[in-house]
């Protein structure tokens, strides 16, 4: 109960300020934490970076291994995205198998690698129907201060980017970097009453009404997009959306890749 | 060519580069034109055990819908003392799906049943039952694209047939790009080989949408066009939802 | 507690009309409820049925794949039946893996087919050691109001007689239904106080002391057999039982195959 | 021919179409008589931290039987408060059949459990214990067809021996047909290659009986044969549990 | 809380009779429980042997199978090693998978067998990278009186050194012995106060500061160490145990294998 | 040669008869002399969320040590009404090894959890928190040999910056045997192919040790060698330890 009571005061400030147009750590409405990305800190990893958004902290580990393909995409290599809501980052995060929370996270990311066709499945064929490689993109959440969409997707893109498909270990010829064609980058809004901020923070994600995530390519294509939480949009809200996840997610690539 | 793990086999032998999903009469493979839904059949009630039921019948999909509820939530520790939880479990049968499918819930079945519950929530007025839980079973017994629209558009009647209050019905539809064109309530072949792919649901009341997804490709015009025409069906369908119902309630009233 | 005094309350009344020689529903001792059947609903599984014995409601699904043999029956096709207790049914029934009671089902359902012979699996052989036709027998309980063993079993009976073997799919030749040898019907009966009654219903299975399964083949031989609950029966009992059984699974098979 | 996942390998190079399992004396290959048990060994009181337990070897298997209880039953939820709950965990030791078996209960020891924890509850007086639980545990160190008859046979032996109130001793055995014959206690290869097997268990004192299972072919008149045969094995394997308890009660007279 | 306190009279006891120089069974502080030892019990097992310890009572079966082998040790045969705390043996185990308890004990038990070079798994390869014999050593406890590491150490040596690899079975040549290379002994000594005792009964070691479990092979070198419990050594203390564990795991050794 | 499933591989082509970890001069393969620890670097305080935490680089290792608590355990079954429980869990991300890590705990990792959680429990003043629970959770993002050693001496970090009492740090470290030559802190290589390793953790104040594992080969002499000098670097290791509290202490006088 006194949780519920905490929440109900914080919720009530949030409110209040963004009534006065003010977020409760100052930012604008439309403004992105600061992000600070370190890429290739896992030398065990074929690919790796570390987000920092605001104090939400994320690290993605690529591994590339070989496998069987799918038996119904012979000749597509295989991306498997896992994420791990690791009881280190947070209070409510518990130990066990993924809840629902870190499966659509993880399905999240995917979707806007997947989706977006970042890279060409079909050029990590070795040999159809019986080797292919195989990109295991997995997010841990170091420390987590909301909007885990973006800080995960953030670092997947940064790691992705820089990985080594490691060919010669597996004597499958010289290694050679992952052939990315697009890069992806998602923006996340949330709504509380009538305004829309992007980049929530966690207590901004705890008293929002409504989520939406949009992933869109560096030709400002929709990818992959996710409503979240228990409330609605309107039409309208979701066009203002679009507009602002076009702007955003430019400055986010540009931060990520640059 | 979108992913699906599911189907894609079924069309081993099909060279897509040949076929065409819509002809130059703007009409699709299976008759329809490009604003058009597949039949849908729904009956309210049809189960005797659980509190309210649903059955839809939506072009080849087949699901079942069964509310049980609100009673108190247990453990207690998963107690809202406000409101009342919702919890939605979307399953689809081993034998829904041309390859079977392994018992149990798959990362995909989570994220649509959490999808889900948020939607239900927002439309029942979960206030009204502080500490209580409804659970909502949604079985898929045969699919063909779209199941989690129309398992949602039956778990709203449910909902009603069971006598929980609620703002609204949700009806809920996918729409996508297929061969470069808006159109609506994909398929299995348009959602297999189609561009992108918008499953949506709209309280009718008040126009607010509650649950978006998308992958695929598609510019912010197309969305908007998307978006049109998905919320145009969702009217169509909350139609036939509220006759279900309707039905339903006659057949009380001649006993 | 509550529920313990209706509980009795009910036993009460079922033991009270038994020594009248009626049952809650007003059915004979020997009388089976109502039977509804739906065959080939499914049109994505290899097989389907839907019956509907009185209130309770059974459907059943096969699938048909193929798969390598187990290693000690290296010319045998394989076959698999697994049942669901879906909450759906029953508020009694809870989600997650398998129970003891579904488990219990699903492995009197595929003695009710296996022992019977049903069909052969060695005709289900397509590369003896490596390559056999899988059979895959669901059960998914859609309303529960007792007796499901002969439910499922009439379910399994009519869904498996109505299978195609979809051979053209893996290029293995033209299609062909599934070889049926033989056909199995099981009786279920519950003793009461010292009365024995069929098909019990859920309050009847509730209060009963002892429970008996018998499956037989189109020549009333005993195939399969399963005593459940917490009583006992006696020998004449169990004779009369089969008496019983044989008249009413004949009743059972003529009503699922006609 | 009788399914048998376990064991069918070590029989790989026999052929069953020449190989005779009852000779046209009626003796069978271990040279036992059709209506003839394998030696049975039982001995009670075995365990130290156990309140009650059996050990048997009969044939070729080797069987412990562990009982704790009546202890209060926890989580609360799961006590009845009238009597009771019997628990009875059947388990095969990874080591105890020809090919590993993988730790943990399948569904083949999940059923057995189910089925010899309701045989036991019949004869033990559950109703003097209210919220409680009896945990009864068998581990099969070694199977050689017959196991769920061996471990009911000593399980009912370590619930006398932890003192715990019944109405009789639960003996059990299988009854089958091979070969067209009727035939007491089926061993491994009887087992795997005979025409069906009956598991069943007796109480000796009112001939009720309260396990019975059966797979394979029979007439109605073989099985009232079987049923004769098996009910009268009953008996004489209750004089083993009777002879077993007395020993041990002797030993402690002793001391 | 009365387990508490009952726990707390032990221990007192304990240190009272230590003080005198005295254990609460009457044994030596170097002095291991008597030991009895069934060797080729199991007949379905290619090698077993059951351990008394006082009343300590284990039974370890092997289990010889074909299989792959670690595609990071292509030459190598498997030793797979498990351990079951069956409830049957006390009312502190539960169902269930193991649980850390179990893991550890089976962990120390395959460390003494594998570190020691008990048998040579390059000696048990059939086909490189493709075939090699699996060993598979199953620890059942079944009754639970303290030291299970010892009790199980000395009944996995008493079960490998009369195993027979049934190649016969397999169609790869005569069945032979495993062959035995090693004869590592394992010795337990725990920490009461400022005494150290080995062997200890369960009591013992549920009053215990601190476990130490090492284990030497016949020309007395250490294969493997584990300390437990959440106490402490000093350095003198450990090497006083090395003293007591190069003694009496001779001895161990000679009742063993005698 | 000893084993290990993760990192064997890599070396795959070399030939370790040719190939020399210890050259003449007494210099290992990555220059260091038989007694030099791989470099170390520790930072205390360095999660947000956390009541403590510490990072370490030590090698080729990288992990971070996060502490909640003490807060009241639960359920409450798990409480121990004289003191507070110490649940520490390592882990091993993913990515961290050669060979990608199936996710969730291996018995290696419940194995050094255990371990690990006795060792702490020994240097918390647990006493002072009656039915509370301390989590420790030391995550492993990439792995070069020694992660138990570095994980638990960020482990102590970690709580010493959650300001929990305790009685000292833990600083921990691994000597073994290589080439038949005791050296400290073995690298993976070493760890690979050489004949024994011994993790260790000494409580500094009273020099007790509080984990000790071994495996490969020692005689007893060799055995004392290593002690002596893996008790002496964790002295080393001690200093580095409380040089990083105190810069964490000094930035926050700062402030």
């Amino acid at each position: 109960m006194g949780e519920v009571v905490v929440l109900e005061i914080v919720r009530d400030h949030i409110h209040r300020l963004a009534d006065h147009g003010k977020r409760i750590d100052g930012r604008g409405f439309d403004e992105v934490r600061p992000i600070s990305i370190e890429k290739g800190l896992i030398g065990t990893a074929e690919g790796s970076a570390r987000v920092k958004l605001g104090k939400t902290d994320v690290l993605v580990g690529v591994k590339v291994d070989i496998g069987e393909p799918f038996s119904d995409r012979p000749k597509d290599g295989v991306l498997l995205t896992g994420a791990e809501l690791k009881p280190m980052a947070s209070p409510e995060f518990e130990p066990g198998p993924p809840r629902p929370n870190a499966i659509e996270l993880a399905r999240v990311v995917d979707r806007g690698i997947r989706e977006s066709k970042m890279f060409a499945l079909e050029k990590l064929c070795i040999d159809p129907g019986k080797k292919v490689w195989m990109v295991f993109v997995d997010v841990q959440v170091i420390d987590f201060d909301g909007n885990l969409f973006d800080a995960s997707s953030m670092a997947a893109l940064a790691a992705l980017t820089t990985t080594t498909v490691n060919a010669s270990k597996f004597d499958q010829g010289e290694d050679f970097p992952l052939p990315i064609d697009h890069y992806p980058a998602s923006c996340t809004i949330v709504k509380i009453g009538d305004v829309l901020m992007v980049d929530p923070s966690l207590q901004e994600e705890q008293v929002a009404n409504a989520r939406l995530t949009v992933s869109m390519d560096e030709a400002s294509n929709i990818r992959a997009m996710q409503k979240g939480f228990k409330g609605a949009f309107t039409y309208d809200e979701l066009m203002e959306c679009m507009k602002k996840v076009q702007v955003i997610t430019k400055d986010i690539r540009k931060k990520v890749l640059g | 060519m979108r992913r699906n793990l599911n189907y894609g086999f079924l069309l081993g032998g099909m060279n897509m580069d040949e076929k065409k999903l819509i002809n130059e009469k703007n009409i699709r493979l299976d008759g329809r034109k490009l604003g058009e839904l597949r039949p849908i059949k729904i009956e309210a009630g049809v189960l005797n055990r659980a509190d309210g039921s649903a059955y839809i019948e939506w072009g080849g999909n087949k699901v079942l819908a069964a509310v049980y509820g609100p009673i108190e939530a247990k453990p207690r520790h998963i107690q809202n003392p406000t409101k009342a939880i919702i919890d939605c479990r979307y399953n689809m049968a081993a034998f829904s799906v041309g390859e079977r499918k392994r018992p149990g819930p798959g990362r995909r079945s989570i994220e649509i049943s959490k999808v889900m519950s948020e939607a239900l929530e927002y439309v029942v007025f979960t206030e009204k039952f502080p500490r209580a839980k409804i659970d909502v079973y949604i079985e898929v017994l045969q699919a063909s694209a779209g199941t989690r629209c129309a398992g949602l558009t039956a778990a709203s009647v449910a909902l009603a047939d069971a006598g929980i209050p609620m703002i609204d019905l949700l009806p809920a539809c996918a729409v996508g790009k297929v061969e470069g064109q808006v159109v609506l309530d994909l398929d299995k072949e348009e959602d297999n080989f189609g561009e992108a792919d918008i499953p949506l649901s709209v309280v009718p009341r008040t126009n607010e949408i509650v649950l978006l997804q998308m992958d695929g490709q598609l510019t912010i015009k197309e969305f908007e066009k998307c978006m049109e025409m998905g919320m145009n069906a969702c009217k169509d369908i909350y139609e036939l939802q509220k006759a279900a119902l309707k039905e339903r309630y006659a057949v009380f009233t001649e006993e």
